[in-house]
């Protein structure tokens, strides 16, 4: 499955881009996080959050084909 | 909002709300950037970014909820984004209502809610333009 | 002072505090005149008088009190007297702090501090220019 | 003893004036407030406290010459 994913903030520090269109495979988040970490050796260092289709999900949510985001801490205000 | 957010438009935003004849008491918070001094270099400015999309939802929500939490009149919330600096604001947060205990309930919950629930990002650019995430305490 | 608030004044006071960047945060009540319609008649403006002399003490023992709870940068407290139509705005309360936790519990004690220690009176005018004595809840 | 006597608010719809010289016999802050309560007939209605040189005291404080104010409900803000 293709999935949109983007990444903020710090997260863009270890991945050096703000989207992309990754391939997983598997069916729930933790499978997107294994390509990424993969992918991208920095990512384990960081503290983030996942959200689908703009809601934080947990690692044994299901993919779905909605946009994933990498969201570090929030510090708004 | 684009920018730091001026005192004109907070003004502006006040003298709105005079024909609102309803309403007994306004309160506001101001976020403003601190000039914080760390590892003894100087915060100049704090450029912020968010998932738009997931932030625009997080205020339609948050204030969907104090609506419904609070006997509200009005209620706007303005966040920057991009560059504001230090001793500029950033983020405007305004409830009215009929009655003063209302508001103080109010605005604090709006405001908890917008730093632990909406994607905004900061970062810390200081005066030799080296820079650190920001972390909200 | 006498007569409202501007909208001017206050966005003039928020500006000035852009040259102390250690503030994080700022926490504005606003008090506005309400067209309350009380038996048929409808509040057209608030006549405020005060015994001055108590009342500037109080708000200086408010203010010692407020410094020594909290950690404030800043604190100001404007009170109209004589005229202040409905809409328009009668009481200003401005406190600046590094942090925002602070800023919330300090501007509700101080307001509820004002309306139950500072002797000043509000007599509410209706359009039909009878009067009545105004009560606060 | 003469006492000056301010009136603020709706006490002044009672008495009719803003301030008096008031010649009270008597210690006590009660004792002014008879000689008040026998001039001005509708002061009996009127909720208020009493303020000596701007600190509010009971009906057994001590006169002590300063001002003394009539004060109704507060109702700022």
């Amino acid at each position: 499955m293709n999935i949109k994913v983007k990444y903020f903030g710090q997260i863009v520090d270890a991945t050096n881009t703000n989207e992309e269109l990754v391939n997983v495979n598997g069916e729930q988040i933790s499978d997107l996080l294994e390509t990424l970490n993969n992918k991208y050796s920095q990512l384990k260092n960081k503290d983030f959050k996942i959200a689908q289709n703009k809601e934080l999900v947990s690692l044994d949510t299901k993919l779905n084909g909605s946009e994933i985001a990498l969201l570090p801490p929030f510090s708004g205000g | 909002m684009e920018g730091a957010i001026s005192s004109n438009f907070i003004g502006n935003s006040i003298y709105k709300h005079q024909t609102k004849t309803s309403i007994g008491a306004h309160n506001i918070f101001l976020g403003q950037v601190r000039a914080d001094v760390i590892d003894g270099k100087t915060v100049a400015a704090i450029q912020y970014t968010a998932y738009e999309d997931m932030a625009n939802q997080k205020f339609h929500d948050i204030r969907e909820a104090a609506f419904k939490k609070f006997d509200l009149t009005c209620m706007h919330i303005y966040h920057s984004l991009g560059t504001v600096k230090a001793g500029e604001i950033c983020l405007f947060v305004f409830v009215s209502s009929p009655r003063r205990k209302v508001v103080f309930k109010a605005l604090e919950y709006i405001v908890e809610a917008i730093k632990a629930e909406v994607p905004v990002f900061g970062k810390e650019i200081f005066e030799d333009e080296t820079h650190q995430w920001k972390v909200n305490n």
